[in-house]
């Protein structure tokens, strides 16, 4: 199976979330990044997500293609939301899929943060009391 | 010199007041001067320069000299914070 | 929000595999387990799971609760399938939602470890050659 | 002795050829002893009764000795392989 990555506009659904399922694959590992409704101890009302579009699709297919050190038959799906989503909407959704539990866990927790680091997306917050930044790093 | 698209993204674009702009830069410069001609063309921008890295033609460039054509996409690529 | 944790009859579908989300819980870090079309280097064409039920309910929802030492506000969902399911079908399904990714990630793979050790469910494979096997210990 | 159900999942099943049977037992007693006496009843059991488990009540018993009453339910574990 091939991977699947990309970003769409609006925060990720049903379509998005479900995982790679095959036979020859016993192990998905997923994460599901949510909106939350808090950072710094203030309360977040939304979040806006914007990116670099031609770059971060490259980007996030060569992250999920290099994530095959952890094993060569591993395959990903990473979805990355874009635009405003309020808390409790979904974000980001990875997975991926192994014959074994092992390189599956370590395959996403690595994506996740190559993602944090790589990935050409900015999000701004807005807080409760109606004022916003850009959040830089993360 | 050459002329570059220039692309601003997230708090770089806040600060320079441009999404995208076409400056002329020399075909070949470090990264050290780079940051000083856009902070020339944006004083706004100088604070925020030092974090940011570059991209060109969507590729992240390593730190040191640095080669631009005509027609070439330079990108301002600040801290990131998807997830 | 409160633990969901349950075995129930045949593979596990789209309901149990629907994740807790909540806005003050940023992170969702799951696993699924997939029945394998091969084990020890033999096709497998399908699997039979059995439980000792009312132990195990009660411990699945132990596990769950003690996975909270990673996170007080953990909420974990923990389904496991019984009966007969062949290659591909889903078997058992975690989801263990943290305000980080830290925890969540944590939780999951300990979620996982513990259930291999001490849930009383055992499995029963067929391989393509007609034969079968109890699987012991994994 | 008391009268206790037993119950055999998996491969115990298998070998002692009865999921649930009632068996009198002493009250009080080592897991060497039930070894022995569940080796007894079912002799193909033998060679996997060292590698199970008990469960009294639906609660795992720790090695040493245990206690049955009336009634007790006493369930074989041997390993697990769920997941």
């Amino acid at each position: 199976m091939a991977n699947v990555t990309g970003l769409v506009d609006g925060p990720l659904g049903v379509a998005q979330r479900s995982p790679p399922l095959s036979p020859g694959n016993g192990a998905v590992a997923s994460f599901l990044g949510v909106v939350r409704d808090h950072a710094k101890g203030r309360g977040v009302t939304r979040l806006h997500y914007e990116c670099y579009r031609p770059m971060a699709e490259k980007v996030l297919a060569r992250i999920a293609d290099d994530a095959r050190r952890f094993d060569p038959a591993l395959v990903v799906t990473a979805w990355h939301g874009l635009g405003t989503m309020v808390p409790g909407e979904v974000s980001l959704v990875l997975h991926a899929s192994s014959a074994h539990r092992g390189p599956a866990f370590d395959a996403v927790r690595w994506l996740l943060e190559e993602i944090k680091r790589e990935l050409p997306v900015w999000k701004r917050q807005t807080f409760d009391d109606g004022s916003d930044e850009w959040v830089h790093g993360s | 010199m050459v002329g570059v698209s220039v692309l601003y993204f997230a708090a770089t674009r806040d600060l320079a007041g441009v999404a995208e702009e076409r400056l002329d830069l020399p075909a070949e410069l470090d990264h050290v001067e780079l940051r000083a001609r856009l902070a020339a063309a944006h004083p706004r921008l100088a604070a925020l320069l030092p974090t940011c890295r570059f991209a060109v033609d969507e590729e992240i460039v390593p730190p040191g000299a640095m080669r631009l054509r005509d027609g070439s996409c330079l990108a301002l690529i600040p801290p990131v914070s998807g997830g």
